[in-house]
């Protein structure tokens, strides 16, 4: 067990950098994916194949492969993911702004897997809006624009929360993968260095990592519970 | 689908032309995207080149028949591994959500019909139980399915239980696929209609009744889609049998990169794969959901409306792969 | 060699000592070994699906001595990292694996051999002077590629400045090789036969920076306590050094990328 | 068509959900084969009322005894008490997953270990009786309003109950067939089974009812014979709900 | 009160759901100040006649004009449209978000583009109008059914629409409360305002309106005025479907 106290500043760091990465991931597939959404629910359907393409093609494919297309797919394209070096963003969190581009790789894997799932979630939460809304709303001769802005979007954000935080329960965990991608010290890439080079013993090493990991998702899972039967007894 | 029309008008004849230019100009603005963006760079580098594809695509290639025999392998091993850790989590998912919904009956009771310190006894045991059951579900939930295949690899061995290693993986994700399916499943039955309960228990079927033939078979219907989402869920998360040497699809992949040297190749042919078995199996689940909110033959879950916990269930089951 | 290969085989077809590890494998006429399987020239999985390399033709020595044909050994991939596992759990009956021996890992299983000195050494772009040795790292602006686990990646630590952004580490050396060509790394570490594999196949892209700056002797993985079995390996390789078997195995495979041999390394008998 | 000797007492029963009184020291007495109709406003209490006398709402104080006997906690005293009890819904609950007869027949089968053959003919016999005998095979789902109430009813009846429980049988039904579903009701009270109907049916509460009660805000306010209640309720309460419900 | 112009004209309509004929060869015309009540079995397509006439639903063959032009496929011209047919749904329908006021001020201010002030004193006249105005800030969940239907109609009146549809305004109402939202509607009706109900309010019908539909099968079977229809309804399908929900 002493491994827990000798070595609680390789798991602190473990911790910090999964940390980071999740906080990073998950506003960027927030972002991206709210796009989608309002691609896959737009009246044109250009806009809805594209987005019924990414979300297809992305959430069919194991993160792994996605994975590995950032981390040498985007190198062959010529790029190092430098659009990520965001300046003030840069210096908050430092890895983003490093020569060595495989956090960014990383990031971007991220978001581009979970933003499928988070463009899937805000729509379920479209739909959880009763449809007799949006007919209500257009026999008054409310434009669709209109229509999302004063009537259903500000309902379905609430459908949403559940499903969004699950996405990204899901991805906080999926984030033990960028470990195996070449970011140095995250807790996955922590639990293989302690036992496989540093030979400590497995079990107090697997304890430290899934505290970390559960820190991060079950407080969240709980929190999404409470919202959840609030939101059932509600209606 | 009827959702969105809902949210928006049939498109008249001045909107679909509007639609039909807008279309065209971004087909064009994308193909010129594509064309500096992807193929340009790739081409440079000679990622176009025969020598790369040629072993994948080419028939007549020295190399052709030999990898595609290889990748026959992967995928086999993905689709055995898959297999079994989708039956037992099936199996075991289903005794836990039982469990969990029993224990829950049995924490309300007050045994009133057995002497004081025995009927305190068991409302004790069963609410131990209740808890034990609920925080090693969390557990599982909250952690990694790569670390959790870790852990099992790892652990297993530790412990003086060694296995194949098809084995750590079918466990691995055993664990963490059985507590969603049971949380699938429990969300299902907590999601029916109160009324179907409250008629069975009416005409006196005893609450572990109630379960096995009312509530099971209903929830195994309606969850019956986010089921097979789950399925694709699994055959995602089979590829992280890489981590522990098991021989599926990636891993194999990988092993002939080592060779060929075409790892772009070799991944998009892959991903190839995985995103058309991936989305014939959501196509799948989208039909059976459509045949069930058609057939109905459960209680009260028309389409458009499924009950909120299978709605998160739902999409849970679908975030939570890797 | 081919034709002799059943020469000798078969249960009971050699005697050892009652209750050896080696009676055991002969009567059971079976054997599993650990090895790489991404590893060119010492252990690769080929597209005929069997691995081959050194390690592999020095293990294939050891069975042979051992009784057992060559078509019985269960081949099981043994990734740096896992490779005390799965011999302490018994997964595997020994581990031939560019497995360095060192002291660390002696408290965990027991090494024969060596059967080979190979060194760690650096692979960077042909174009590049910039590095030329371990020393290059202390500055802080070098990026060096390794794999998760291996000694390598411990080595170089002693010499990076910060490891968050100097060091990147794989599954495998691969990724290492790709990412080098790529530029988001400026060079690769590992021991110098698997780096002049790399070179072999794409001397216009790559080189070797300097000498070795380590030695890592390659042994043949046990059972801690086997010692009986310790000692038969190591004579079994005396006996590979001297009939020209072992230098057979090493020009048909590892020796194709220019690597030197050497002379025989004497087998460490502790 | 009372017998006199009571088959379901409530001895001021009081029920909260929370700080809310939903029942409000209630005392009821119904005989064997009474009919008694209870009506009142949304949210009065009805429906509670109901599912206490088969414990499908525990109360917070007071006694209810069925047939001589305070009703049972749980385990399989409670089962068998409910299974003499037979209980109607406002949303038909029939087992979507069953077939129409295996609707009937799960409880004979499964609760009271008929013989499936015995337990089949019985609920051929009850369907028949409701008319829809035709209709055994198939699924819930496919069957009109009306008739997965009258359903309903069947399955109830297969239990062989005591007395038989309505929950607004007929609100959640298509104007057309709220008549199928009263029709049957009708012919079980004129064949002497004791029941309680929560109903807005003022028609049936005329014609079959023995006893009319009124609630309001979880009190038991009135109790008259129908003719008497509906020509001359006592109550500001009741006059005004019945102004309400008859005008249109 | 029929001023014999049309204001709404439907020709020959026909509509499909896939292989389904929902609407077959509907023909009506209703004038300036008409109030007509459509009646039939469920599933017959009564719904799906009110949602064609502001173009809910679009229909497949025939046409429909409304103030003398044929109803406007998109855009600017179907919002004006719909701003001036006021519909009310059997769900309501209210936008639960916002308060009672901002319901019924959404329209005015996002359509009509009418100031918020203006708006807003409108909207407490019409909420007054319809009973409720002390009620402008409250959630559409806080109020009753009823409360929330007559919301609704004061939601669509601030569009100061030409004509007004409802589609069983109160089917999903407590009995009590059907009664206040019918004042409304006969208070309306009375005003002159055209209307088209959909409904299985007979007395509504008897009262308010001046002529009964009678539509099945998709198909307009009958129409008369409310006496004449009642007391003698030529089909044999609407006799039977008048005796069905008369006799209880
Ligand atoms: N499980 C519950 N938890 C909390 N409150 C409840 C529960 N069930 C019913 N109530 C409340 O108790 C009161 C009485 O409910 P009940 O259903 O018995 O009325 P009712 O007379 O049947 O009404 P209705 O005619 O609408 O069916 C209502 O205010 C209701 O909101
Ligand atoms: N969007 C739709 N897609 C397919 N079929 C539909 C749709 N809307 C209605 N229908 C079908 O069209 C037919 C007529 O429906 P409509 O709602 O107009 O009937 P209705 O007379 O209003 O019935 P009710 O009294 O039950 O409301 C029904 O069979 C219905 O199932
Ligand atoms: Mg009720
Ligand atoms: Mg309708």
């Amino acid at each position: 067990m002493s491994v827990l106290i000798d070595k609680f500043d390789v798991f602190a760091g473990g911790f910090w950098l999964t940390l980071q990465i999740c906080v990073l991931a998950a506003v960027g597939a927030l972002i991206l994916g709210a796009v989608l959404a309002v691609l896959r629910i737009s009246p044109v359907p250009p806009l809805r194949a594209v987005g019924t393409g990414y979300v297809n093609v992305f959430r069919n494919m194991p993160l792994t492969v996605v994975m590995f297309f950032a981390a040498f797919g985007l190198p062959a394209l010529g790029s190092n993911a430098d659009f990520l070096r965001i300046p003030v963003l840069d210096s908050l969190f430092s890895r983003l702004g490093t020569d060595l581009p495989y956090f960014r790789f990383a990031l971007v894997a991220l978001v581009l897997y979970t933003a499928a799932f988070v463009c899937e979630a805000l729509r379920s939460g479209v739909n959880a809006v009763p449809a007799g809304q949006a007919e209500a709303a257009r026999s008054l001769g409310l434009t669709f624009g209109q229509n999302l802005r004063y009537v259903v979007l500000p309902q379905s954000w609430k459908a949403s929360i559940v499903p969004l935080g699950s996405v990204i329960i899901a991805m906080i965990k999926n984030s033990a993968l960028v470990g195996f991608f070449g970011v140095v010290g995250d807790l996955s890439q922590t639990a293989d260095q302690l036992t496989s080079a540093e030979g400590y013993a497995f079990v107090p090493v697997a304890i430290g990592i899934s505290i970390g990991y559960l820190i991060m998702t079950v407080p969240l899972g709980a929190l999404l519970d409470r919202i959840e039967k609030r939101q059932a007894v509600a209606r | 689908m009827s959702q969105q029309s809902v949210l928006y008008d049939v498109p008249g004849p001045r909107q679909r032309r509007l639609t039909l230019i807008g279309s065209a100009v971004a087909t064009v603005l994308l193909l010129v995207g594509a064309y500096f963006l992807i193929y340009r760079p790739l081409n440079d580098k000679g990622q176009f080149s025969m020598e790369l594809w040629g072993p994948l695509v080419d028939p007549s290639n020295e190399n052709f028949s030999l990898v595609w025999d290889r990748i026959g392998t992967g995928f086999q091993n993905t689709l055995t591994a898959a297999a079994l850790a989708i039956v037992s989590s099936l199996v075991v998912g289903t005794l836990l959500a039982v469990l969990r919904i029993q224990l829950k009956s049995l924490t309300r009771r007050r045994f009133t019909g057995l002497a004081t310190p025995l009927s305190y006894l068991l409302r004790g045991l069963s609410t131990l139980l209740s808890a034990v059951t609920r925080v090693c579900v969390e557990v599982f939930r909250g952690l990694p399915v790569v670390i959790t295949i870790f852990f099992v690899a790892r652990g297993f061995p530790e412990f003086g239980v060694s296995f194949d290693t098809l084995w750590y993986l079918v466990i691995g994700l055993t664990i963490y696929n059985s507590v969603v399916i049971a949380e699938i499943l429990r969300s299902g039955m907590e999601g029916l209609p109160g009324g179907q309960a409250e008629a069975a228990a009416a005409i006196g079927l005893s609450p572990l009744q109630t379960t096995r033939m009312i509530l099971l078979p209903q929830a195994f219907r309606i969850m019956l889609p986010a089921l097979i989402s789950q399925l694709v869920v699994v055959l995602k998360d089979t590829s992280l049998g890489f981590i522990i040497s098991y021989e599926e699809t990636l891993n194999i992949g990988k092993q002939i990169i080592g060779v060929l040297d075409n790892p772009i190749q070799v991944y998009v042919v892959i991903a190839v794969m995985f995103i058309v078995v991936n989305y014939a199996l959501s196509k799948l689940a989208q039909y059976v959901q459509r045949r069930l909110s058609r057939g109905r033959k459960t209680a009260g879950t028309p389409a458009q409306d499924p009950p909120p916990a299978a709605l998160m269930s739902q999409s849970e089951s679908t975030g939570q792969g890797i | 060699g081919g034709d002799d290969a059943d020469e000798g085989t078969g249960a009971g077809s050699k005697s050892f000592a009652a209750g050896s590890t080696m009676e055991r494998l002969n009567k059971a006429q079976a054997i599993k070994i650990g090895t790489k399987f991404d590893q060119p020239g010492f252990g690769q999985k080929g597209l005929s699906g069997k691995p081959e390399g050194f390690d592999v033709e020095v293990a294939k020595i050891i069975v042979k001595e051992l009784g057992i044909p060559e078509d019985k050994i269960e081949w099981i991939e043994a990734p740096s990292k896992v490779r005390e596992d799965v011999i302490v759990n018994g997964t595997v009956d020994l581990v031939a694996a560019t497995y360095t021996i060192n002291d660390k890992r002696k408290e965990r299983i027991a090494f024969a051999g060596p059967y080979y000195e190979a060194g760690q050494n650096i692979m960077v772009k042909k174009d590049d002077t910039s590095i030329t040795g371990p020393d290059s790292f202390k500055d802080g602006t070098k990026k060096v590629c390794s794999v998760t686990g291996s000694t390598p990646a411990e080595e170089i630590k002693k010499y990076v400045k910060d490891v968050a952004t100097q060091l990147v580490l794989f599954d495998t050396y691969d990724k290492c090789r790709d990412a080098l060509k790529g530029g988001q790394v400026d060079a690769v570490t590992t021991d110098n036969v698997i780096l002049l594999g790399y070179i072999a196949k794409d001397e216009a892209s790559f080189k070797l920076a300097g000498e070795n700056f380590t030695k890592e002797p390659y042994g043949i993985g046990v059972k801690k306590e086997d010692t009986d079995f310790r000692t038969f390996i190591n004579d079994t390789l005396e006996k590979a050094y001297a009939d020209g078997s072992w230098k057979k195995a090493w020009d048909d495979t590892a020796g194709k990328f220019g690597a030197e041999l050497g002379s025989a390394p004497t087998v460490n008998r502790y | 068509m009372t017998t006199g000797e009571p088959l379901i007492v409530l001895d001021s029963v009081n029920k909260w959900f929370g700080p809310l009184h939903v029942l409000d020291d209630v005392s009821l007495s119904v005989g064997r084969g009474e009919v008694v109709v209870v009506i009142g406003p949304s949210g009065s209490g009805k429906s509670t009322l109901c599912r206490a006398i088969n414990r499908l709402e525990p109360i917070s104080s007071g006694t209810i005894t069925f047939d001589g006997q305070p009703l049972p906690a749980e385990g399989k005293a409670l089962a068998k008490l409910r299974s003499e009890v037979g209980m109607v819904f406002q949303s038909f609950n029939l087992f979507a997953h069953k077939t129409i007869l295996e609707n009937v027949t799960l409880g004979p089968v499964k609760v009271r270990k008929e013989k499936p053959a015995a337990a089949r003919e019985r609920g051929l016999a009850l369907l028949d009786r409701v008319g829809i005998a035709n209709q055994a095979d198939k699924f819930p789902a496919q069957l009109s309003g009306g008739q997965q109430q009258r359903v309903a009813i069947a399955r109830a009846l297969a239990m062989q109950p005591k007395a038989m429980l309505f929950d607004e049988p007929t609100s959640a039904l298509d104007p057309e067939m709220v008549g199928e579903v009263l029709d049957v009701m009708t012919s079980l009270a004129s064949e002497g089974m004791t029941m309680v109907v929560v109903t807005h049916e003022m028609g049936f509460a005329r014609h079959a009812a023995n006893r009319v009660i009124f609630m309001a805000d979880g009190q038991l306010v009135e109790d008259a014979p129908p003719a008497e209640f509906f020509a001359n309720p006592r109550s500001e309460r009741a006059r005004d709900f019945l102004s309400k419900i008859l005008t249109h």
